[in-house]
């Protein structure tokens, strides 16, 4: 199914704007992440998809057909809601049953196809309790088996995993993208976790604000974001942004007239601040004083300071090296931006 | 708190908050109750100077042979089995459609509001001209149909319909607006989810309304089977102070109150309360069996 | 002025009085009591209305048993049996002459009599009478029927009209009552025999029956009172209470043409049962209160009092004297419609009280619903009540 | 369902006449039987009492209830169901029997002729107590234990947060209550026995008598009586419907 | 506040016990993570120290009180619930402002409070909405808020951060750190989140099945888990498992006698198995054929097949390089596990 979402406007009563002209394409079997801050609209978005919300102006066209006045069952949409709305009075196994009963689907076939996505969503011992009974993460399992059970035309996931802890998060969303990959189901996926969403997605929007800040498969956006915001969400950790005005000196290479005259900000990825080792890649060189270095896991951090900024860095190996030294900005990695945020391409560097 | 158990201190601490509805209804229904019930033993009783002659159960022989009793009983039988499922069966559809309604909500649900406050005499009093073999409304519509008009309130075989009619309407409101009071409780989502899960309208109210309704449903019936069962006032006043024609209205309470206030039995009255009573929690027992079957562990607390 | 007034109210004696007078009569009530306590200063009545007369029934039920009855309270003589087994009320024999009670309407008196003691004393009578609608009679080239005959006639004639000849009350126990009366079988006699089945009884009730079978007559139903049917103005007679002819009189439509009569007579003879309210004194309370409750009736019964509330409400004059006073005879100068009603005094009749009385009128309105609703013979229907009734005053002897 | 209503207030200005016998056609708006009515007996004291008691009697039973209801929900005691049961069973009992042993208690408290008689009997009531019980029921046990930690005890959080949850349940059951007292007829008849105390419905009587009624009259006053009713519900009106507040999700349009 | 558990025992009803005998001590003024799979007891176990439920058996005891049975509003709890629990009918800032009137602070106080609280979760525009109006992650903050602001002697929060976007998540949880330092509160704080956990917790505990598996400084846990449960759960990706008897072959070095008598399993964390390099930290040299490589951000993924395994590393550098290779295993990142999954010390590995 593809959908179609076109200038959707839509204000919640007494609040200001949030979507306003809001226009994209989901293609045919796609599974697209939505990534954006809290409060962006994700859920928002979902809704409209859903038909629980009808924009205030806009078409949502599933095949080219308009259904944006269309009822909800119409629509064969799988949902999990953020807050899982399980039916409290049904048990595990009815609540995953239940849209193949409203299928008319036979008792036993339903129980078995039941039984089947509980296994899939390790449910399977829990069968038999109620949504009271359950811890969080358990629930947002059944909303997950609910969700799949009847093959929609559209799966929407708000945040189907976010309870749950890493390795199940993995396993899970595994097997998301195996199933959609099967039926072909377009999917949307709400999601924070960035890993869910670069992991899987073949497409990531990014909101923010309401707006779509840029929409692009998982190695675009980090590798050629549009603009400074998506640079700054997507990355963990964070990029580093320094005013080009502090960094303007230190450049090994020549950059073009128009990006010197435009850029106003700079942003250098943690990963592409490397201990001091001059390559045909190597954009600048910062002088920077360590201020501390730890690890998480399998993960070297290294905070330092250069000018007035603390910068980030991941690719300084444990060190006991003297205090100041020079660090290498990788080409691959930085990026410059104008006033408004929007990036600016660098053009071929010259060394 | 969530499992603990009950103890000496939290007991003494719930039986402050209940004093006040306990030592009322002590007082002013256990009480009394406990007085009125045991009258119905008496026997040979004096029951302006309090003499009692012995105790026995001849009231409740003289009720199990009393005619006007046996057809009290009947009365009150086909009444409730005539009022209770349809007024509370009405009032549901009632409560959605006004639940679900856009437009004039308001102004519908004080529609229905008003019979509440209608005091019962005037209800009746224009029950009496609607029902009025002459100019009756209701013998209108059964012209348009084609059918014999019928002297509603004056031929037995249908003044107890009449009354179940009446009774319907009366119930009505004060069904509508606790069910419509509960309706909006249920969380909006579940509809949603059930919509998404393709569920249709009716589907919907059987696998979400209903179920999630079904405690005020409970409670509602429950009222309604209590209510009904004592049903007097409306008897009263749609015919007059009769027990409409030939007694084909006449229902226990009504035959309580004729035994006691007026033919001077207050053993007889008493003996029939009791009847009454169990009767009353027979057929609330068997409300909440029909309708309890289904529990479930609540986010909410384990009902009683 | 003011704080004098208060003490010679403190010293007065309080005389409750509980009444079931409402509306137009409860003023003219409110009326007499206050010139009563105008007219002396010993005693001050208090009269409290406690709604109709079964609501007040049921205060004095309730107010007994927990010994807060009033003074005074107007009820039925039929209750006195119930209240002097209780050992609620006292007779009035020590306060009122001999002289005093002889002045009493006889039929009036006779009912508040109980094992030789006066324990009521008549307040708000009234007789059933019969209303007519001039103008149908008129039409139909009717008179005004004086037997129970010419009334089923009156009924044939105007069934072929489309009319109906005769409206009773839901509780036309007094007309059946009347008809075995008129046949020289009370229902219930005064030494409690009853009558019910006898075969002149039976005979007596026939043509009503008959009536109520055929459609010539209707009762009441729902609308309990007759006079509504008979408003409608495609009634021809009416058998009601005298005592509704003031709401007859505010309720009929300008045009409407109608009149009172006795009565009709069976086989000759008529008899008429009084009903209405009695007054009666209770035990409790100071001697100086009974005093002043009896004092408070003996008011009443001057022939002034007596001729103001029968005038002013359409109760009947209750003593003797004040019927036949100039002014009275006056009134039903003016007011031609009561005239019916005063004149039945003479043929007047009050039913015998007994423990289980009101036992017996259920039973009996199960013979009047019978007839009128059933269509039940009225042989059989007079049997069972000849049965039932036994038992009632049987089971209520011992 | 209006029908009865609107015939109500037509009877009520209408004539006797036409109210006996509904022959007569409409012949003219008789406004003055309002003023008839309302100076055939002593409206304005019953409307004191009326209000005072059905104020004073409603309260009390929301109190009561409140409080049982959330003990019966919300704590954990000895005697729980029985207690609850025992409660729900008193709904049973035929009130009419229960009149004259309540006059005894009562005068025997010296109550009788005063307010208290009234309104302290009635301030339990066990239908109230068991809506407000199924409402209070249904409370997701999360709140409470969130305001329990916030450091609210019980009887702050029954006020605070409980009972603001519930306005909608409460005010249906309060409004259900204030008619039923509003309108109670027999009670207040039986334990006063002057005009002193006397409630409205007690003022209706005035225009019906063993002999027949004054429709008009009757009708006039008897909107008189339940008018503050329906503004009452007027009032609370808004009350029955959830808030925005409340609501987890309402639709925009549809 | 110190805090101590001791033999608990909890079942819920109708179910298998879930505490049994677990006992663990909480230093005063520590934060510490709480981490495990859906449904291992987390949110009891917080139920259990803020009174909500009562243990079958066994003391909770608070700086040497015992508060087993105390009520909750003694015990001073601020707590963030799964699902918010916020009062529905309460504005934002009365949800917020909420503990401080219980504790009957002036009004102007209470809501200076509240807005700067408000101001720290950045959720100052919400202020005046209703928690129906607000995202699943507005919700969550206002919850945060609440929990904070009344100065608790100890902080529960049960995934207090699930719903938000990374960049806030790690502002809130750098927030959540400096305020409980500055106030010194004891802190136990539920997440699925590793990074959570490993980058604020003073200690992690790791709870399974309701069973404690290693309560452990973040450094401890990720280099010396107690068991092969704690090595498997921390650590993203995942760390590989091998049968003891596929690698034994391979090792470079001798092996312990009791370490070769008892290991059954091999762990070996994926950035421990590098493009090959003899060198001293070296315990095995692994064949293997190269099955995928991909990035996700800056991580380079890299799938072989050992044997029957498929093994992830994130230490082998993008290549071209032919598909059969030798992998190096690190001893530092290489773990022994007996057949119970408990981890075998390896002592001195002899080259
Ligand atoms: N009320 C209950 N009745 C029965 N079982 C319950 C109840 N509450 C929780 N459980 C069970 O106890 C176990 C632990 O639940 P808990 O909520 O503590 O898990 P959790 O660690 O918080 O999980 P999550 O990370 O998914 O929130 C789960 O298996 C759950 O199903
Ligand atoms: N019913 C409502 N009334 C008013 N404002 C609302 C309502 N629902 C959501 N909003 C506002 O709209 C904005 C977008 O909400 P939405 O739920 O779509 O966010 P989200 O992207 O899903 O956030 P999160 O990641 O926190 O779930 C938020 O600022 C929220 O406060
Ligand atoms: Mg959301
Ligand atoms: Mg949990």
């Amino acid at each position: 199914m593809e959908v179609n979402l076109k200038h959707l406007n839509l204000t919640y009563p007494g609040q200001q704007p949030l979507f306003q002209n809001l226009t994209c394409t989901l293609a045919d079997g796609e599974l697209v992440a939505l990534v954006g801050p809290s409060g962006s609209g994700k859920t928002t978005l979902l809704n409209v998809l859903a038909g629980i919300l009808t924009p205030d102006a806009g078409q949502v066209v599933f095949d080219g057909t308009d259904v944006t006045r269309a009822t909800l069952q119409r629509r064969n949409i799988g949902m999990v809601f953020q807050d899982y709305a399980l039916y409290p009075h049904l048990s595990v196994l009815d609540n995953i049953a239940f849209p193949l009963k409203m299928a008319h689907v036979k008792k036993r076939l339903r129980y078995q196809r039941a039984r089947q996505l509980a296994e899939l969503v390790a449910i399977t011992p829990q069968l038999a309790k109620y949504p009271a009974q359950l811890s969080g993460g358990q629930q947002q399992r059944v909303a997950l088996a609910r969700a799949l059970i009847k093959q929609p035309a559209v799966l929407l996931l708000d945040e189907p995993l976010s309870n749950l802890d890493a390795n199940l998060r993995v396993a899970l969303r595994t097997m998301i993208r195996r199933i959609q990959r099967q039926t072909h189901v377009t999917t949307v996926f709400v999601t924070h976790d960035q890993n869910d969403a670069l992991q899987i997605a073949d497409r990531i929007i990014v909101l923010n604000h309401g707006k779509i800040q840029q929409m692009a498969t998982t190695t675009e956006l980090y590798q050629r974001p549009q603009n400074q915001f998506v640079a700054q969400f997507i990355g963990q950790p964070r990029i580093n942004l320094i005013p080009m005005t502090a960094v303007r000196p230190y450049f090994a290479v020549q950059l073009a007239p128009t990006l010197l005259a435009n850029a106003v900000t700079v942003g250098i990825r943690p990963e592409a601040l490397e201990s001091a080792t001059t390559t045909a890649t190597t954009l600048a060189q910062l002088p920077v004083r360590l201020v501390a270095q730890w690890s998480v896991g399998k993960e070297q951090l290294t905070t330092v300071q250069f000018a007035q900024t603390t910068l980030i860095s991941t690719a300084v190996p444990a060190t006991t090296q003297p205090l100041t030294t020079t660090l290498a900005v990788r080409a691959n990695g930085c990026y410059f931006f104008d006033a408004e945020g929007n990036r600016l391409e660098m053009g071929v560097p010259h060394a | 708190m969530l499992n603990s158990r009950p103890t000496v201190r939290s007991t003494l601490k719930a039986l402050l908050y209940i004093a006040p509805l306990l030592v009322i209804s002590l007082a002013f229904t256990f009480w009394p109750l406990l007085e009125a019930f045991a009258m119905g033993f008496y026997r040979h009783y004096n029951f302006y100077l309090n003499q009692i002659g012995s105790l026995s159960l001849a009231n409740f022989q003289f009720l199990w042979h009393d005619a006007a009793f046996q057809l009290a009983l009947r009365n009150t039988l086909i009444f409730i089995i005539g009022v209770v499922p349809v007024s509370i069966g009405l009032a549901l559809l009632l409560a959605l459609s006004l639940h679900h309604a856009r437009h004039f909500a308001k102004l519908l649900q004080t529609i229905y509001f008003l019979p509440l406050v209608t005091s019962s005499v005037a209800i009746a009093i224009v029950w009496r001209w609607l029902f009025s073999a002459e100019h009756g409304g209701l013998n209108g519509w059964l012209a348009i149909i084609n059918r014999t008009p019928v002297d509603w309130l004056n031929d037995p075989r249908y003044s107890l319909l009449a009354l179940i009619i009446v009774c319907i309407w009366h119930s009505l409101g004060l069904n509508i607006i606790l069910l419509l009071a509960s309706l909006q409780q249920i969380d909006r989502r579940y509809y949603l989810a059930a919509q998404l899960d393709g569920a249709n309208s009716w589907q919907q109210f059987t696998n979400v309304t209903w179920p999630l309704l079904t405690p005020m449903i409970l409670l509602v019936s429950i009222n309604a089977v209590i209510v009904n069962l004592k049903v007097f006032d409306q008897v009263y006043a749609l015919f007059n102070g009769s027990a409409g024609p030939a007694n084909a209205d006449l229902t226990l309470m009504y035959y309580l109150y004729q035994k006691f206030y007026v033919e001077d039995q207050p053993t007889i009255a008493a003996a029939c309360g009791i009847v009454l009573f169990g009767i009353t929690v027979g057929l609330t027992l068997g409300t909440l069996w029909v309708l309890r079957r289904h529990h479930y562990p609540q986010r909410g607390w384990s009902p009683s | 002025g003011c704080g004098q007034q208060r003490t010679s109210q403190s010293t007065r004696v309080t005389v409750t009085f509980w009444h079931g007078m409402t509306g137009h009569n409860k003023t003219v009530l409110q009326g007499l009591v206050q010139d009563f306590n105008r007219s002396q200063s010993t005693y001050r009545v208090v009269a409290n209305g406690q709604g109709t007369f079964s609501n007040l029934q049921q205060k004095i039920m309730t107010a007994a048993k927990s010994k807060t009855l009033p003074t005074i309270a107007q009820t039925s003589y039929t209750n006195v049996p119930n209240y002097v087994k209780g050992g609620l009320i006292a007779p009035f024999n020590t306060d009122l002459s001999a002289k005093e009670l002889a002045g009493i309407q006889p039929a009036f008196l006779k009912a508040g009599q109980y094992q030789g003691k006066q324990y009521a004393l008549p307040f708000s009578k009234s007789v059933r009478i019969m209303y007519y609608n001039q103008r149908l009679l008129k039409q139909l080239n009717l008179k005004v029927p004086t037997t129970w005959k010419a009334v089923q006639h009156v009924g044939q004639v105007a069934q072929q009209h489309g009319l109906t000849g005769l409206a009773l009350d839901r509780a036309y126990l007094g007309e059946l009552n009347d008809l075995a009366h008129a046949a020289g079988q009370p229902l219930v006699t005064t030494n409690l025999k009853v009558n019910a089945a006898a075969p002149q009884t039976v005979d007596a009730v026939q043509p009503l029956a008959h009536m109520l079978k055929t459609g010539t007559a209707k009762t009441a139903g729902a609308d309990n009172y007759g006079n509504v049917r008979f408003l409608k103005g495609r009634t021809v007679l009416y058998c009601g209470s005298s005592a509704a002819l003031g709401l007859i009189q505010a309720s009929a439509p300008k045009n409407f043409q109608w009149g009172t009569t006795q009565t009709p007579s069976y086989q000759g003879q008529r008899a008429n049962c009084v009903a209405g309210n009695d007054l009666v004194r209770f035990k409790t309370g100071t001697k100086a209160q009974r005093q002043g409750g009896a004092a408070f009736i003996k008011y009443l019964l001057q022939n002034r009092q007596t001729i103001r509330w029968a005038t002013q409400t359409g109760y009947l004059p209750v003593t003797t004297a004040a019927a036949t006073t100039a002014s009275y005879q006056r009134y039903l100068k003016k007011h031609p419609k009561f005239k019916a009603a005063a004149s039945e005094l003479k043929t007047s009749y009050t039913d015998p009280a007994f423990l289980g009385y009101s036992q017996y009128l259920t039973a009996l309105q199960t013979t009047a619903d019978d007839l009128a609703v059933k269509h039940v013979a009225a042989a059989t229907t007079l049997n069972k009540l000849q049965q039932t009734t036994e038992t009632i005053i049987k089971t209520n002897q011992n | 369902m209006l029908l009865p209503f609107i015939w109500m207030v037509w009877a009520s200005v209408q004539t006797p006449t036409y109210t006996a016998t509904l022959t007569t056609p409409f012949s003219d708006w008789h406004w003055q039987n309002y003023l008839t009515a309302w100076q055939a007996a002593p409206f304005g004291r019953y409307y004191l009492n009326s209000i005072i008691v059905a104020l004073a009697t409603t309260t009390g039973q929301l109190v009561t209830s409140i409080l049982a209801a959330f003990a019966f929900t919300h704590l954990r005691f000895y005697g729980r169901r029985i207690l609850f049961n025992a409660l729900l069973v008193t709904m049973m009992v035929p009130g009419e029997l229960l009149l004259i042993p309540n006059f005894k208690t009562l005068s025997a408290l010296h109550w009788v002729d005063h307010y208290a008689a009234l309104i302290i009997p009635w301030t339990a009531s066990v239908f109230m107590m068991f809506t407000l019980h199924q409402a209070f029921a249904a409370q997701p046990r999360t709140t409470y234990y969130a305001a329990r930690l916030d450091g609210a005890s019980d009887w702050q959080y029954l006020w605070r947060l409980l009972v603001p949850m519930n306005r909608t349940v409460i005010t249906a059951v309060g409004i259900l209550q204030l008619i039923s007292t509003w309108n109670a007829f027999m009670w207040p008849l039986i334990m006063t026995n002057t005009d002193r105390l006397r409630t409205l419905p007690l003022g209706l009587l005035t225009f019906s008598s063993d002999i027949g009624t004054n429709y008009p009259l009757l009708m006039a006053s008897t909107v008189l009586v339940i008018a503050p009713l329906i503004i009452i519900y007027l009032f609370v009106q808004k009350n029955l419907i959830l808030g925005i507040s409340q609501v987890k999700w309402h639709e925009k349009s549809h």
